[in-house]
């Protein structure tokens, strides 16, 4: 679904991402991990394209070169993103935050689906509140749905579980994996938390300053690459 | 001593070592050759080099509460304003009897309206000391209460700059009424003597000028001094993260005052320098197109530097200087266009292009980045 | 071939007053080229030097002072404002220059270096008053003008002339705005119920610039004909009709010195001169440019008498010196530097021009000094020698200090 | 504000180095009191009769779910939020609802944001100085000298959280998890009597997580700890008494083994299979 | 209309006239044209009513001419003409006797036959007793409302005639105040006292003052009592007057800072040539009006759409060279956009001229709604009122109604993540800023029929709107709408105690005391977000 060569990015003098290649499967959930600031946020941040690059590809769907497209474009491509963060519009309602996500679906869907309110059914209750004003793992849970709105091919979480409340980040997860087995979705996510990523994702890949260190089935991650790599 | 302290930084050595180097070159250049020489600086430059410096200290002012506090003053030009007042009326005081009526009190625009006597608050401007002192009080104390209100509010942001501007706006409209007994529209002119010296001789004029670039070096010195020091640091806090800056501690509404009153206080100075050397004070310095065009020479030559304010205040006005004389039909294009391109260009302003490039993200546009102080919540 | 003579031009091409005073830039050069086809002045070309001072008043002083030191100009023609010209007042004292200025003012001025072509007010206001009080009947006197020195000044005057004249104070209502005051709606209904009392009402209108499109407009709007309660200004000429639907403006009133509807061949002549340097066949000419007009060959007659620009010299010579104005008549230059002049009353008419109505049998000569005012009934100016004094107080016998103080400066 | 003043206070100047001398006074009992406190935004109540007390030098875990209250409760200690009713004591003499932000903090209340905030165009450097406790009035400040004994400090903190490497480079340009770091050196720096802290651990590795709870679990004792945190494994290792906060009140208190068996606290937030 | 019966009424009412003798005597049109022309002020009466009576059938012509300032006579013939066109220095004119036209001459050949106030009243007297025979009855209304005080001796006759013919009643009322105005200041009648009691209009005001102040026994106290009963209901019509005047400049006010709630209080843009756009639309006006003279009504009309149009392509001109390159800096569109408006503004002076250029009212926009003699409501106020409160409606739908509205919203909260979103935030920025430009332009459109058509336009409602803005709370259109009107009323009410200058500091004061007590404005962004 996507696949990632030799990609560089630089945030002004300092290089952030080195050479890095990533294989996305079809319909699988791929786990990123690696320590803080190893630049996982900033390899999403690439894929979306709010950072630029300085060199490589990003192929989606087989065809496409991402980097050629503009960022609005790779919404509508199908690309969902759940940013570190939230990123919630503060001073939208709740629904107004969902609506934005209807902009980039081809079908020109004129109401929320369902859907969303059924897995999150916080947000209904607030549906007239301001985004900024829920808890953050509200807010986290609005993020979430409205990158599902888009009724993205390719689902992008930087953290998801952050700040939620434990059985929703299980519900999250079981969402997860609903939507790959349903819809055939595929996840791209970025998880610190070994218990989650063990239990949720099929693949992983590991990252270090910046570079590409491991990649595996998520049975192949050994206590030897924690280790070495997700330790201080 | 804290005030010292800049002088250990290079930047500031160097700003005063040019700043002073400039001061002494003409000053020398004015004084050594003859009139006609091709390197004689007139008594004209010298006084348009004089109000370049007023200026810049003027944005050095405004530097110093928007580029490190935040506080966009659309207002600074009624301190400056207030400064220059204060000084008119000394002036005026000076005038004695020697007025068109000869009267030896009244100043001639209140005996031309009937004025049977000096309004109180004239009272004490024939004192030099007096006056002096009133420079730096009366914008002070403007300041402190204005700023005192507003700040205790938290009005922060385009709140607070249109209500500077509305305080501006207001103190022109009052100015401009000849009731206040200020002159009205046509303001305070016709100085003759400052400090017993004849106004309108070279040598004077030479003397204000070294004043005003001494004036400028301190101003300069003490905005350094602040925010060089702990404050300097609490002052970009309050402008990037006002609450977060509360929750540890700070009284922001106070380190604003401060900041705001020592600003308010510096323009007052600036602007009181200004009237000698320009001969006149009328109520359009409180114009708020005025206080904008401040705001847009300290953007032009790099916020939060205050060097570049003093480079955009000073390239600013010889731009006008220059224009007005070569092509007075078309300057305006000229001025509009060097402040969009400079915008869009150097967005740093004129300081950005001497800063080493070493840093690597914008630093000096705090609020301007979406993800800081408006989501200190959840 | 000798230096060109350099003619400096200080009027506000940017900002406010530029509304006003780009055509004034514009007379001058035209004036200058004209000159300069007759052959120059003294077999030397004029040169005309022109600045901006942008409707800034420091900008003003600045600018002259380039002018007078830089430049090194002979003259200079310029200012509107007040204020522009006091701002100005100190350098051209200083540096010795002339300075001709060309609107009507307050008055209660004079200065070696500065000649007053424009009305004084018994040039314009007083006339104008009388004319009212006479003619049509007036009793009850609105005076509303824009709060700075000129509607004041006149004001004052006015209170006390009308005053010496028998009104009453209840029947004179005095009202200022800022400038550039846009919403009249109060103060033109106010003006309504004064009016409504029974006596024959005008209004007498000091009001500057900009402020009196609109206000004519709510006059218009709020059924106050000029049959009603017409309205008599000192501000409104051509140039600022040309910018109003006059319409409904049709019968009030102006007071000039000159109007472009003059019948006279001079002035069809001028009008024929300035709509061919335009290009512009709808260009209008106006009172402040008959102004420069008479000033700057008042110069040209006193630099060919004194046989040259220095400043001295051209002072002295041009008192009484003697120039046709547009309206078939001639100006004279007086020891008070300023200039005698006839004064007309114009009634608009809906082609922005104005049908004069009424005026003064001759020509009136400007007054520096007030005879209404307490502070300045007792001074008068003259420049002559052995006087030499722009405010000479005929009861203690003396000169004022600052003018005694100029003489010695000028020696 | 004269150069008198100034001058007069030179010797407070220093007072940061004894911050635990703050006339907090807890000989009465706890060092945090909440009582009846109720909050509502537009008509919805966030806090519900919330009653809650701090013992001095206690580390406290508060979990609850997304929009429990939790954050919203730490904005009425911090004085944030006014709460509509209720009372707040910060030990038994000072009353937190009669105080600004400022006060509450130079009083000894701590706080880490949920979303860290850190001041972003300074140095990671600077961040912790400004946080660094101190007279913080305006004279005082001005004319502050940075002594070796708090560089010192401050470098050991810097070290403790890790960004020793980022030190001089503006806080603006660090990654979330930085930013959480920093976020907790400044509240080390600060050395509150009541630290405050909202989610410390979210986006954090394993391992960093538990140097973090050794971190907390060290202050205890000296100075009091209220953690609310939604990661089971960290809140365990650290918890010694844990409140369960619902729909703006308490749900339970208790160990976290009572806690975390109660069905009512398994059925709002845990889930089945925690 | 018939003339026979005005003519015999004019007739008898001339022969009570002086000049009657030397008005048979010349006879011909030629010698009534010539006796104009010569008359001096004095005689100029005679010469009127000579004419009127003349029965010439160019007669009404002539006295519309000479009202009018367009009678003139050749210096070197005496022949005297009409005046078709007086625009320029040649003007078309046609023969007075016989209406040919005679093409061009110089203004130079001719000599105006001159004509003042004082004559226009005359004029306007014997014009509207002409009137007061015609068969429209709003001819007949505006005559009667001429006749206000313009009665004299020579004609209470007839109109007292009138009177008992006349079959509309409110005009029959007119002409008895008429008539009672003349009894009372003529013949110092007590009985028309009681016709003028409860009247509001301020003729009928001004013979009272004036019988109040004559000191005559029998008139002072009936008048008096009349007055007083008077001045009570002008109270109230005046307190609702000032009411109006405060809702109109509020409505000025909030037209011209409507466009910048959405560049500004939407998108962030400190957009300091927003003046200048103003000044696009209502230059926009007066081209309009230069392209379709003769019909400044249908040319305004038609401005509504052209002035949105210009404005927003400068809007969109302006955003694309600059504002896009500002994103996330919107300090520095402060510099930017202040340097674009010096470049407006001058190009505006260079290519078309410094001076103010007239945009003419039409007809169905001057004058006033008549509620009663004391009360009128300016139409050209009512109109951009009425204009204000579409154009708001209209904006409010757009920003709640369509996409637009929230992906605008969505892009200056949080642009990146707008993209993320698939908005495509330049098409957003492009069109909310054009939007915002435009309706500035309406602002212009509208702001031409109130005031100056020149290069400062803008500049004198740039600091307003922002106060505007800001005072209603950045953001919120409908506090732009209500700050507006609060801040236009407030000012109104002060303005009659304290004068203009006055209540303007006054309103600004409020403006930083209100702001203290609600730092966000008027509405307020609420909620976390907001507060931090
Ligand atoms: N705008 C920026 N400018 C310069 N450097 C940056 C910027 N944003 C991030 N960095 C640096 O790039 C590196 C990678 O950051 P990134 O946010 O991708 O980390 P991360 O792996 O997501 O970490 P975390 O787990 O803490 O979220 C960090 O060292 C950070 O300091
Ligand atoms: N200003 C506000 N306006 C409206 N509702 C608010 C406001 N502040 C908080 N709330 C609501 O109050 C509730 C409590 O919020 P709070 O942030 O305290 O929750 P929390 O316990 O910290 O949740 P989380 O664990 O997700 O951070 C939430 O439902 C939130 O939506
Ligand atoms: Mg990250
Ligand atoms: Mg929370």
């Amino acid at each position: 679904m996507l696949q990632i060569e030799k990609l560089n990015q630089y945030y002004g003098e300092s290089h952030t991402l080195w050479d890095l290649d990533l294989d996305v499967p079809q319909g699988q959930c791929t786990c990123v991990m690696g320590r803080n600031g190893v630049g996982k946020t900033t390899l999403m941040k690439c894929i979306m394209g709010e950072e630029k690059v300085e060199s490589g590809s990003i192929r989606f769907a087989d065809e496409l070169d991402l980097i050629k497209q503009p960022l609005e474009q790779r919404a509508r491509l199908g690309i969902g993103y759940v940013p570190q963060g939230r990123q919630i519009f503060p001073l939208l309602t709740v629904e107004e935050n969902l609506r934005t996500g209807l902009a980039a679906r081809g079908d020109g869907q004129k109401i929320i689906p369902e859907r969303i309110y059924e897995l999150f059914p916080v947000l209904r209750e607030m549906k007239n509140r301001r985004g900024g004003d829920l808890s953050g793992g509200q807010q986290q849970q609005l993020a979430i749905g409205r990158a599902l709105v888009i009724e993205p091919r390719l689902l992008i979480l930087d953290e998801p579980g952050e700040g939620i409340q434990p059985n929703i980040v299980a519900q999250i997860g079981e969402v997860i994996r609903k939507l790959i087995a349903e819809d055939g979705l595929t996840v791209l996510l970025v998880e610190q938390k070994l218990p989650f990523a063990r239990k949720y994702a099929d693949r992983f890949a590991i990252l270090d300053r910046g570079r590409r260190m491991a990649e595996g089935e998520i049975g192949e991650l050994s206590d030897e690459l924690i280790k070495q790599y997700l330790t201080v | 001593m804290w005030l010292t302290r800049p002088l250990q930084e290079r930047s500031t050595q160097l700003f005063l070592g040019i700043l002073f180097m400039a001061l002494l070159v003409v000053s020398v250049l004015h004084v050594a050759l003859p009139e006609g020489h091709a390197l004689h600086v007139s008594a004209y430059t010298v006084t348009l080099l004089g109000k370049y410096l007023c200026y810049a200290l003027l944005a050095v002012a405004v530097d110093l509460v928007w580029g490190y506090l935040g506080i966009l003053s659309l207002g600074h030009g009624a301190f400056f304003a207030l400064g220059g007042y204060a000084m008119g009326m000394y002036l005026m005081r000076q005038i004695g009897d020697r007025g068109t009526y000869g009267d030896p009190v009244l100043p001639d625009f209140m005996v031309f309206l009937n004025w049977q006597e000096l309004p109180w608050y004239w009272y004490g401007f024939d004192m030099a000391w007096f006056a002096f002192a009133m420079v730096l009080l009366v914008p002070g104390a403007l300041a402190l209460v204005f700023g005192w209100l507003a700040f205790r509010s938290r009005v922060t942001g385009v709140y607070l700059s249109i209500i500077t501007q509305a305080l501006t706006f207001a103190l022109m409209l009052a100015f401009f009424r000849n009731e206040m007994g200020f002159g009205g529209n046509n303001g305070l002119t016709d100085f003759r003597d400052i400090l017993g010296f004849n106004l309108r001789t070279d040598e004077v004029r030479l003397g204000l000028f070294i004043a005003t670039g001494i004036a400028l070096a301190l101003g300069y010195l003490v905005c350094r001094a602040i925010v060089t020091s702990k404050l300097g640091r609490v002052s970009v806090a309050c402008r990037d993260a006002e609450a977060r800056t509360r929750f540890l501690g700070y009284r922001v509404e106070r380190v604003q005052l401060f900041v705001f009153v020592v600003s308010a206080m510096l323009a007052g100075v600036a602007g009181a320098l200004y009237v000698p050397q320009v001969g006149i004070i009328n109520p359009s310095e409180f114009s708020p197109l005025f206080s904008i065009e401040i705001v847009v020479w300290v953007a032009l030559g790099g916020r939060a530097t205050l060097y570049g304010a003093v480079i955009g205040a000073i390239l600013v006005n010889y731009a006008k200087t220059v224009f007005t004389g070569v092509m007075p039909d078309a300057w305006l294009f000229a001025l509009g266009a060097l402040f969009v391109l400079v915008t869009v260009f150097l967005p740093q302003g004129i300081a950005g292009l001497l800063k080493k490039r070493r840093k690597p993200i914008d630093v000096g546009s705090g609020p301007s980045q979406p993800a800081t102080a408006a989501e200190a919540t959840p | 071939q000798e230096d060109p003579i350099k003619v400096g031009i200080l009027h506000s091409l940017s900002g406010t007053m530029a509304i006003s005073e780009t055509v004034l830039k514009d007379t001058v050069e035209m004036l200058i080229e004209q000159q300069n086809a007759e052959g120059g002045l003294l077999g030397r070309e004029l040169e005309a030097v022109v600045v901006d001072p942008a409707s800034n008043w420091p900008l003003f002083a600045e600018k002259a002072r380039e002018l007078l030191a830089q430049e090194k100009v002979d003259v200079i023609f310029g200012n509107w404002t007040s204020v522009s010209r006091k701002s100005v007042l100190p350098v051209v004292e200083e540096l010795n220059g002339l300075l001709f200025y060309p609107v009507q003012y307050e008055g209660e001025e004079s200065s070696e270096n500065v000649f007053y072509t424009g009305a004084a007010p018994n040039q314009q206001a007083i006339p104008a008053v009388d004319y009212l009080m006479n003619e049509l009947g007036v009793e009850r006197w609105v005076l509303a003008g824009t709060d700075y020195v000129y509607p004041r000044t006149t004001n004052k005057i006015l209170e006390t002339y009308l005053k010496d004249q028998g009104v009453a104070a209840e029947d004179i209502m005095i009202n200022y705005t800022p400038f550039g005051h846009s919403d009249w709606q109060n103060i033109v209904s106010d003006i309504k119920s004064f009016g409504s009392a029974g006596k024959k009402t005008a209004v007498v209108s000091t009001i500057n610039g900009d402020a009196n499109v609109p206000f004519y407009r709510e006059l218009g709007n709020q059924g106050i004909s000029a049959t009603d309660i017409p309205v008599v200004a000192f501000s409104v000429g051509e140039q600022e009709l040309s910018g109003i639907d006059t319409g409904p403006l049709v019968g009030h009133l102006a007071a000039w010195n000159y109007f472009m509807s003059v019948d006279s061949d001079a002035n069809y002549d001028f009008i024929d001169q300035w709509i061919e340097y335009t290009g512009d066949e709808a260009a209008v000419t106006n009172d402040p440019m008959e102004a420069h007009y008479i000033g700057f060959n008042m110069w040209v007659e006193a630099v060919q008498k004194a046989e040259t620009t220095e400043v001295d010299a051209v002072k002295d010579a041009i008192i009484g010196v003697t120039v046709p104005n547009l309206s078939g008549g001639y100006a004279t230059m007086m020891p008070n530097h300023h200039i005698t002049k006839p004064v007309l009353i114009g009634e608009i008419q809906d082609n922005g021009q104005f049908s004069i109505v009424w005026q003064t049998p001759s020509t009136v000569a400007g007054d520096a000094w007030s005879d209404f005012l307490p502070g300045s009934r007792d001074l008068i100016a003259d420049w002559r020698a052995p006087m030499r004094c722009g405010n000479f107080n005929v009861k203690e016998g003396k000169c004022g200090a600052s003018a005694g103080e100029q003489a010695a400066a000028a020696e | 504000m004269s150069i008198m003043s100034e001058l007069a206070n030179r010797d407070q100047v220093f007072s940061f180095l004894t911050p635990t001398d703050s006339p907090v006074d807890v000989r009465h009992g706890p060092i945090l009191y909440m009582e009846d406190v109720n909050v509502s935004f537009d008509g919805f109540k966030a806090i519900n009769n919330l009653n809650l007390t701090i013992d001095d030098g206690e580390l406290r875990c508060i979990i609850g779910p997304n929009g429990a209250g939790k954050t919203t409760m730490m904005d009425i200690i911090t004085g944030k939020t006014r709460p509509d009713t209720g009372s707040v004591w910060f030990g038994s003499r000072h009353n937190l609802l009669q105080m600004n932000e400022p006060d509450i903090a130079s009083l000894g209340i701590g706080r880490k944001f949920q979303k860290p905030t850190v001041f972003e165009a300074l140095s990671v450097f600077e961040n912790l100085e400004l946080a660094m406790a101190a007279d913080k009035r305006v004279f005082p400040t001005l004319t502050a000298t940075l002594k070796p004994e708090h560089r010192e400090r401050i470098d050991a903190v810097l070290e403790t959280i890790h960004l020793k490497d980022l030190r001089d480079h503006p806080a603006g340009i660090l990654s979330h998890g930085q930013k959480q770091w920093l976020e907790i050196g400044m509240l080390l720096m600060q050395r509150p009597r009541l630290l405050l802290v909202d989610e410390p651990v979210a986006g954090m590795t394993e391992q960093e997580m538990e140097r973090t709870a050794d971190l907390l679990t060290s202050l205890a004792g000296k100075q009091s700890v209220v953690v609310v945190e939604h990661d089971m494994g960290f809140v365990r290792s650290i918890a010694r008494k844990v409140t369960v906060l619902h729909q703006g009140s308490v749900l339970a208190e208790g160990t976290m083994d009572q806690v975390s068996n109660d069905p009512e606290v398994i059925k709002v937030y845990l889930g089945e299979d925690a | 209309m018939s003339i026979p019966r005005w003519l015999t009424v004019l007739l008898i009412v001339l022969l009570t006239a002086p000049g009657l003798a030397t008005a048979q005597e010349g006879d011909s049109a030629e010698a009534l044209l010539e006796q104009l022309a010569e008359a001096s002020p004095r005689d100029t009466e005679t010469a009127i009513k000579a004419i009127a009576t003349s029965g010439h059938e160019r007669a009404r012509d002539w006295m519309d001419a000479y009202g009018n300032n367009r009678l003139s006579q050749v210096k070197d013939t005496g022949q005297i003409v009409v005046v078709l066109n007086n625009r320029g220095r040649d003007w078309e004119v046609a023969d007075a006797l016989t209406g040919e036209n005679l093409g061009e001459m110089s203004r130079r050949d001719l000599d105006r036959i001159a004509v003042n106030n004082a004559i226009r009243r005359q004029l306007e007297g014997v014009m509207a007793m002409m009137d007061l025979y015609a068969n429209d009855v709003g001819v007949r209304e505006a005559a009667a409302l001429d006749l206000m005080g313009k009665v004299d001796g020579a004609i209470v006759g007839d109109v007292t005639a009138r009177i008992e013919e006349e079959p509309d009643a409110d005009i029959r009322s007119r002409l008895e105040l008429a008539v009672a105005i003349y009894q009372i200041e003529e013949q110092g009648s007590a009985e028309a006292i009681s016709v003028l009691a409860g009247s509001l209009h301020p003729r009928a005001r001004a013979a009272l003052n004036n019988a109040v102040a004559s000191e005559d026994p029998a008139l002072r106290p009936a008048a008096e009592q009349a007055l007083g009963s008077i001045e009570q209901k002008l109270k109230l019509n005046k307190t609702a007057e000032t009411l109006y005047f405060g809702l109109s400049l509020g409505s000025v006010l909030v037209l011209a800072a409507i466009g910048l709630a959405i560049t500004f209080g939407v998108m962030g843009v400190i957009n300091m040539a927003h003046g200048e756009l103003i000044m696009l639309g209502a230059y926009t006006t007066w081209g309009m009006q230069q392209l379709l003279p003769g019909q400044p009504g249908l040319a305004l009309i038609l401005s509504i759409p052209a002035g949105f149009l210009v404005a927003a392509l400068a809007g969109i001109a302006i955003e694309r060279s600059v504002i896009q390159f500002l994103k996330g800096r919107p300090l520095e569109t402060l510099l930017a956009t202040f340097g674009i408006s010096l470049i407006l503004q001058q190009l505006v002076r260079t290519v078309i001229s410094p001076q103010n250029r007239t945009v003419v009212s039409p007809e169905w926009m001057s004058g006033s709604l008549v509620i009663n003699d004391a009360l009128s409501l300016t139409l050209n106020r009512m109109y951009v009122l009425g204009f204000a409160l579409v154009v708001f409606a209209a904006l409010m739908l757009i920003m709640r109604r369509t996409r637009l509205g929230l992906e605008v919203r969505a892009v200056t909260q949080n642009r990146a993540m707008a993209r993320s979103m698939g908005i495509r935030a330049t098409r957003v920025d492009i069109m909310t800023f054009a939007l915002g430009s435009g309706v500035a332009g309406l602002a212009g459109v509208a702001l031409s029929q109130l005031t100056n058509v020149g290069p400062n336009l803008g500049q004198n409602y740039i600091i307003d709107s922002f106060m505007v803005v800001v005072f209603g709370g950045v953001g919120n259109l409908w506090g732009t709408l209500v700050a507006g009107l609060t801040l236009g009323t407030i000012n109104q009410l002060l303005e009659p105690w304290a004068g203009a200058v006055l209540a303007k500091i006054i309103v600004l004061v409020f403006i930083i005391l209100f702001i203290q007590k609600r730092p966000k404005g008027l509405f307020p962004q609420k909620g976390r977000a907001a507060e931090a």
